[in-house]
């Protein structure tokens, strides 16, 4: 069987303008990558969201894979935007195949 | 009113109400409010205003590139710049006092009635051009030149007495000068400027023929989009709402009534009045979003792109002209 | 037959495999077949299928606004209406007996039949005007009219003897009133009304010019889909491919001699035909996965848009034609 | 170190015209949000689906942070759509920062 | 309550060129069913990607539920490509309602 | 060099410099480099290239169907083959000896300057158009044919002497012969020669009148993707820079010297010219994803993309322009 690694998966709903803030930070805290997906509308405390992609206010996932000290590294760094800009952080063990680059 | 204006305004009125570009916007908002799933994707969408952007601006140039830069041209940048950085003052005054909205928020939605709509702008036009007052060229520059004093005055009075802030200040900065509009209707500008007619001569099929039917389909969306906004929309008061209404009134007159003591054209006048009516949805929401995140969007978006929106392109426009013809 | 409609036949086959608008859709579907990996993206489709039906939209609103609504106006409505209710029926029938589908599939895929493909419908017009019989701008409304009653008998027929399903159903009949299509279609052709000849002028280099260029590239796309989902397919045998063909043929002409029967011109009697014979992908296909998600999208997409969208496209548009013109 | 807390992922992959009919049902049952993203083809029972955006009978993913309580809640309303639509939901545990408000 | 069996999630990210031998590989080993949901930009070894699209390099993330065996099978038959082509792939164990079928 | 050739080159740089669809490409690459959010959509930039690969399909068709096919087409479409073929060998040599790459990358940047890029040659048929030296319309099928044979002399280079990978190469064949660019463009043409200019009327509003105009746009997009990869690259060095510089130098030269001896005229001269200088970055890079996936993507791309792109369309244009005048 082939063998995996259990690694933290961590996603990041944030506003695209934030996007730089939060990659600099996967980067700074020694993360090898980060990959971001698209978003289409939402609801939350503000109310609901869709087509801002027109305003330039939209939102993306930015998802990545890191170990568990780095992912706590990155949480730490991360949380005081978190609270001020309403992101969501969510991250889960996962297994990783050929992971050990992460 | 003398006899004269009254019928010039309600010519124009109708004018307003025949465009096939005023009403896709009508169509747009009608739809959504009835709660049709008609929806243009985002990517067109966006490819649009960068579509309009790009055409309003060449068009621009290639006006001044033929009539030449004189000192007109320059006052009516000063006169911009200067509305687009004094004109937050009295918005958040309202805001915070009749509008009972927070010092945060009043700040934040202040800039947005400081900076500019680039569709407004573009139906104004169109609408002065029917109706044979075209505003100058050069208003396209004064124009972007207007996108974002406002937000450095809005941020100002968002943050006055706080702890300033550092982080995302570079950012800012470099976000309201670099931000996709200015660089593109500048961009556009310059080369129009440098091709001159017979240099557009090549593109104008595409950025001059097509340019009202491309406004027809965008503004069916923001049509749409608006009366979504409207109908999401949690944090709208009827005091807000009427602040919506009041200051585009007001803006528009103080800016028609600058660029007539100026010595505008009564097309440029106007173009004046409707920058200054008009508020930001696009450039000023995403510098909010990276330097005042606890403003609420679902304030200053519904006011702007919900009301003082619709009520430009409906109603104040045709106002505002006729305003200008009287005074120039 | 006599010699001369066997001629004017030839002659619009030739017409009609010359035409670039059918080799467009032809080069999609033997790209597909190839399975080469052109495509073009979605939002890039919906952009033109929204553009498309704007612009037929707005050309038949201009067109009644210079003819008039006369009695044959409201008659070719209540045909179409009409047709469109009872076209399933037939349908069904084919489908349960000949097609071996239950119950729950043969009306939905009857639905389909019942109701109208846009795009086949605006290039029936584009393939009739240049052959010299231009349908009236009335038959756009007659489309619009034409997209939903079908929903309620495939409804009707797919849920017979069952216990009615309440979930769903207010979502459904707002679907089907203020789905995108008849909502654009509509109200393009009012704004077409209101701005009338003049109004279309500003906005015609847009709508009017590029439109058959913009046709070309949907086609390739439509060809591109049609080829994949049946390369995908699972669900597709010989009887309901034959019923697919079978279909557009009966209905076609059957349409067709309504029209005729009804007092309409030739190209407004074949457009009639083309709608009954065309088969709906879009607006009927999402009012299905809301009131009848079990039924099976792999059989009533593949029918509509697979064999009889091409057949029509291909072959049926000019049969119509032909028959029209001996009928009238 | 930042502190977490345990919530549940809830993912839907559910028809487009069907969002409301989703998102109502969270709303409902008293979850703070939801983010919707895009999905762009698909195979299943009943083949494969692409390019439905044209269509319009294409699917999306909606996701949904939920304490234990809500995300049962929430399955109990879904589950008759899941089998008549044949929508898929999957769910897990994921720490979220700063998340006492879902 | 609503019952649940637990089955793994496995997320694929892959060239978009590569989808057809990915999807292959889904189908070969048994698993009903995959779903593809697009990806942006991201950054990983070889430096920040996006606006890929144009070229027609860009990446997509193919995501499949499938049981335990499925899953270490696909794993299996799949990793040799993974280290050739750079892909990213993670699992983990999911709840899913009325997921007998998968 | 004579008098007469300087000054036409002047005053070709000239019209080069102040061609608004140049100038759009600068400003994308400062706008980029400046680190503007600017950005096109990328299903609406995908949207453009399609447009452009059919537009310029079927105007190549449509001026073969007139001139008709002759001996010259024939040479020509030889040579670009022979081309496309062989240039990748030079390439290969530079790259492993000066630009130090390994066989692996070295082969893989190869494929990419035997092949073409479309938009560098359709920007210079909008140049020498100017320039009254307008290239045959069969150039378009010679480009068809020279996007492919490159990427198989690339393969077995970078493969030789390896295990023959078997994995992926009946994908590949595939992918050679029926990827999209080669599909449309060649599909295009063909419909171009069944219609004829007659079929092409209908059309040519929207693929004609707009061509110039989504060029513009297209290279303003290429401009911000070329310079944001040069930003964001990792891999590039002065050595293989100069590379990316001199190979369009040296392969224009030879095209251009090429095309001049089998007997081309000026412009098709010129445009063979233009083939062989440019380096494809659409077709070859999603090929050697499939078939050399450990090649790295931040070395091919950028030195096509970023630095040849524009040198061609900034520069290497107009003096392939040039020589092809003094040539023929
Ligand atoms: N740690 C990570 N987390 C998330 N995505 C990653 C990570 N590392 C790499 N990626 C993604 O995988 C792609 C290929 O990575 P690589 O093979 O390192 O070039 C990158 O472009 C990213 O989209
Ligand atoms: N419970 C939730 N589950 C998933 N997404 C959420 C949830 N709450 C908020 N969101 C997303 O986060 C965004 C910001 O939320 P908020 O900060 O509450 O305005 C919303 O627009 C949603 O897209
Ligand atoms: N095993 C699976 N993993 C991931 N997605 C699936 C799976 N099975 C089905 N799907 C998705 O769910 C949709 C509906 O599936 P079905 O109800 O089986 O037709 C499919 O089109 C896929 O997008
Ligand atoms: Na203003
Ligand atoms: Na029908
Ligand atoms: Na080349």
């Amino acid at each position: 069987m082939i063998e995996t690694v259990i690694r933290k998966r961590i996603e990041i709903l944030a506003d695209k303008v934030m996007i730089r803030t939060v990659t600099d930070a996967i980067d700074a805290v020694g993360i090898t990558g980060w990959t971001i997906t698209p978003v289409d509308s939402g609801k939350g405390r503000e109310g609901r969201w869709r087509e801002e992609r027109v305003m330039g206010t939209d939102k993306v996932l930015i998802l990545t894979i890191a170990s568990q000290e780095n992912a706590d590294a990155l949480a730490e760094k991360i949380a005081p935007i978190l609270t001020s800009h309403g992101f969501l952080l969510t991250m889960w063990d996962v297994e990783v195949i050929r992971g050990e680059r992460f | 009113m003398p006899q004269g204006i009254t019928r010039r305004m309600d010519a124009a009125a109708l004018q307003t109400f025949t465009s096939p570009v005023v009403l896709f916007f009508v169509l747009g908002f009608l739809a959504a409010l009835a709660r049709s799933d008609l929806a243009i994707p985002e990517a067109i969408a966006k490819g649009m205003s960068l579509y309009l952007m790009a055409a309003i601006g060449l068009k621009g140039g290639v006006a001044v590139s033929q009539s030449g830069v004189d000192v007109t041209v320059g006052l009516a940048l000063a006169a911009g710049i200067g509305a687009s950085f004094l004109l937050p003052l009295m918005a958040y005054a309202m805001l915070k006092g009749f509008g009972k909205l927070d010092q945060l928020n009043a700040g934040a939605v202040a800039a947005h009635y400081g900076s500019v709509s680039v569709v407004t702008f573009v139906t104004a036009v169109e609408i002065y051009e029917l109706q044979g007052i075209p505003p100058g060229g050069y208003m396209v520059a004064v124009m972007a030149a207007m996108e974002t004093p406002a937000i450095l005055t809005g941020l100002l009075l968002a943050r006055r007495g706080m702890d300033r802030q550092q982080q995302g200040t570079s950012e800012l900065l470099h976000e309201v000068f670099f931000n996709a509009s200015v660089v593109l209707l500048l961009g556009a500008f310059v080369i129009g400027m440098i091709g001159g007619a017979d240099g557009f001569a090549d593109v104008s099929p595409f950025f001059e023929a097509g340019f009202k039917g491309v406004l027809c389909l965008f503004l069916l969306d923001m049509g749409l989009i608006a009366a979504r906004r409207l109908l999401d929309s949690r944090a709208m008061t009827w005091r807000l709402g009427s602040i919506a209404i009041a200051l585009p009134i007001i803006n528009g007159a103080l800016g028609t009534a600058l660029g007539a003591a100026i010595g505008l054209d009564t097309g440029s006048a106007a173009a004046l009045g409707v920058l200054c009516a008009s508020a930001s949805y696009i450039a000023v929401p995403a510098a909010m979003r990276l330097a005042l995140p606890q403003a609420d969007p679902g304030i200053y978006l519904t006011m702007s792109l919900s009301v003082t929106f619709p009520f430009n392109i409906l109603v104040n426009i045709a106002l505002i002209g006729a305003l200008a013809s009287r005074l120039t």
